[in-house]
């Protein structure tokens, strides 16, 4: 078994205009860097990119929108991007905003295999409009659907060859799920360690789901609001 | 006199018990952290995958893979974990945060709250609001009465697009401590030199006074 | 904030008749030993018990049906045990079966703040039966409900002062989702450690789940079915 | 002659492909583990949360928190990781297991399967069984083609409750590899000095035989 590909060009040598892609981060925390410079590079077109976030202007999965490569976004906030709100106004981009907690929980239900579930979140609010509605043990309650991907790119701390994932602090987000939700998981991770390296009760992501893996490099980090206190 | 932005974190503050796990909203909210009672353990999430929030890190601990969920650069405490959103979401909406404490734009007299966008403005979406206002045990708004502009905010019905429905118990703002009851608004506290009427001119459903209306203390 | 009691009868104190408790454990394996005791000596009756087995006829969870401390199971399967058998046929106890993952998932749903999922498992089988199904993306699913408890009892492998849980190898199963969907958690560790001991991306059950927590004492750990190689 | 059971699991085992994720049931299926062929990489999962079974383990080795679904003492290899129940039953009706292997009490020609209970026998329950048919991508049943009271196996429908509809796809017995396909049961392999007319004598459905009828090679 060999999931372990040269470099991100590798790893999505195979993606097509119009595909689905879900891609880990909080901000600019956690991101897939290398793949999204190499979906930059290779110019595909007609996107739909589920993310809870669009990145910044011009960084993160907010390149993407520059070259004009997303057709669709569906997250839960997508502020700190002029291009975006741009595009957005000029009806050139479509967006589905959803609910933090619960787009999480639909790409997990997704990967889980399950045909949707009822959540709180979002009765009586226009989030739930043309959505089923039932009273649950007193609560209303909407019916949320699963989401599936064609592609999820994500960035782990390690990984290792069979795709055994590990993530760091608040990098990890919402990569867990997406890399059970997508017919093809691509990993890059900061380092890429040997089968039987990570310990077995502390693996985040089980190598069942992922499908190639590659160590990223030049990673940038770059940070959004860095707010210090005086040492 | 009516508090100050810092007044209003500190009396929210005084909400907080040993034990409790919070969640604070950004923008005034997140200055309650500053005013937990000594003593006590309180721990804060963030929805970003975070249960642990210690203080802004120095220059020298600053790490790009450890932020809040208003993307601010933040440390660990002792006893801190991380998991991923589904997991910190299935947290919010499970009814296992004790408090969330956030800022809105209008609250009603029914408890809807309306904090995450005003239609024509910029679309910036609700993020984790909408979970936060239906998961938590109790939901407090932190919030001035009157918005820039002069409109009141605490209202007989929300005229921007809700973020949840019957959801908030409590409003603190700069002029009193308002509690949201079945029976509507229920003034039971009031800042230092302020009368009831005063905090009726600048709240659009009528406030009952409690029988033990008494003055904030910070 | 102090979380630590000093055993298992204190942890349990409050537990009364006609509780629903969920326990921990698949098998015989990852059960919390010194609670399950604790039960037995309070003698509480008419409990509802949520576990994936019912221990053997004279281990683990079967202690309580010597006693008969039981009145309803909600488990997946309930082999290995006579008494149970004799119970059941007798009229004695009541058992509502769900299918392994059925049972997980409603779990963490309770926990989890939902209000029921489809799912395709047991659609077309007798499970289905008074269950609302529909049709979902071409298959046919059923719909599932939250499941809740009292109490949940856990056997975690390490543990902080504040509940902060670590499992190690299959001793996990059913237990951090069950921390999660109780009134009252209650973890009895192998290792009961310092705030701060344990690494918090490698925590399995965040504190906030955790009410009680204890270290218990003289662990059996039985086996059930000792298979072994040649060295 | 018809295959010995552990022929019937080396011929199972000949579906198994480097890279694949995969399930065994208890009985002959956990038999196919022995005959995985040389030089490709199988991981075997177990639903009580383990991904990549090793072998039982020594004396020595045998730790009580380490257990497979059927409650055995096994070890674990390179590259394992533990989860909880509702994260492998994700695993499992997600779609991520590339072949559940499990025994059966009957299977329909439409590839229906009863595996878990004879009515008005010990009440034993599922267990993982209905979640593994509904989900793994492929499901072999792995049985002989009759029971022990001489009654058929392979039917036009079960008699026995169901464990999962529409969701077995190859049947191997100790006569025959038997596809089924929405044109019915369609015999692809036959047992060395077995006819196709032996294997519908034992076969409730009408067999289709495959132009490209080969022998089991083992």
């Amino acid at each position: 078994m060999n999931k372990v590909v040269a470099n991100a060009d590798e790893a999505i040598r195979d993606l097509q205009d119009g595909a689905v892609i879900m891609s880990g981060g909080f901000g600019l925390c956690g991101n897939p860097e290398n793949l999204i410079r190499a979906i930059h590079r290779k110019g595909v077109k007609n996107l739909t990119i589920i993310s809870n976030n669009c990145g910044t202007t011009d960084k993160g999965l907010g390149i993407l929108l520059q070259t004009r490569q997303v057709r669709k976004m569906i997250s839960s906030y997508v502020g700190e991007n002029k291009e975006f709100e741009r595009q957005f106004l000029a009806g050139e981009l479509e967006v589905e905003l959803n609910p933090q907690g619960t787009l999480a929980e639909r790409i997990r239900a997704g990967g889980a295999g399950l045909g949707g579930f009822f959540t709180p979140t979002g009765a009586g609010t226009q989030i739930a409009q043309g959505k089923e509605s039932r009273v649950i043990e007193g609560r209303e309650m909407i019916f949320e659907k699963p989401l599936k991907a064609d592609y999820a790119i994500v960035r782990a701390w390690k990984g290792d060859r069979w795709g055994n994932l590990v993530f760091r602090k608040t990098a990890r987000n919402f990569s867990p799920m997406m890399c059970t939700a997508a017919r093809i998981t691509v990993a890059e991770v900061e380092h890429l360690v040997e089968v039987g390296e990570l310990d077995p009760d502390q693996v985040h992501v089980p190598s069942v789901y992922v499908n190639r893996i590659f160590q990223g490099t030049s990673y940038e980090k770059p940070i959004e609001k860095r707010t210090v206190r005086k040492g | 006199m009516p508090l100050t932005r810092e007044q209003i974190a500190a009396r929210a503050a005084q909400e907080l018990r040993d034990g409790y796990y919070v969640n604070l909203g950004i923008g005034m909210p997140t200055l309650v952290a500053n005013y937990v009672p000594k003593g006590i353990d309180v721990i804060f999430q963030s929805e970003n995958g975070m249960l642990g929030i210690g203080s802004y890190p120095t220059e020298a601990e600053i790490d790009p893979d450890l932020i809040n969920a208003g993307k601010e650069t933040v440390t660990e405490i002792k006893g801190t974990s991380y998991f991923s959103s589904a997991d910190s979401f299935a947290m919010i909406r499970g009814g296992h945060i004790d408090i969330a404490i956030l800022g809105a734009m209008e609250v009603s007299e029914q408890g809807d709250i309306a904090n995450w966008t005003i239609p024509g403005k910029v679309l910036k979406g609700m993020g984790g609001a909408m979970d936060l206002v239906s998961g938590a045990k109790r939901v407090i708004v932190a919030m001035e009465q009157v918005a820039r502009d002069g409109s009141k905010k605490l209202l007989k019905e929300c005229r921007l697009p809700l973020t949840g429905k019957k959801c908030v118990n409590t409003v603190m703002s700069e002029l009193a401590v308002i509690d949201i009851t079945p029976q509507g608004l229920l003034l039971r506290e009031i800042a230092p030199g302020v009368t009831p009427d005063d905090v009726q001119k600048v709240t659009e459903p009528k406030l009952r006074i409690s029988p033990e209306l008494r003055t904030i203390k910070i």
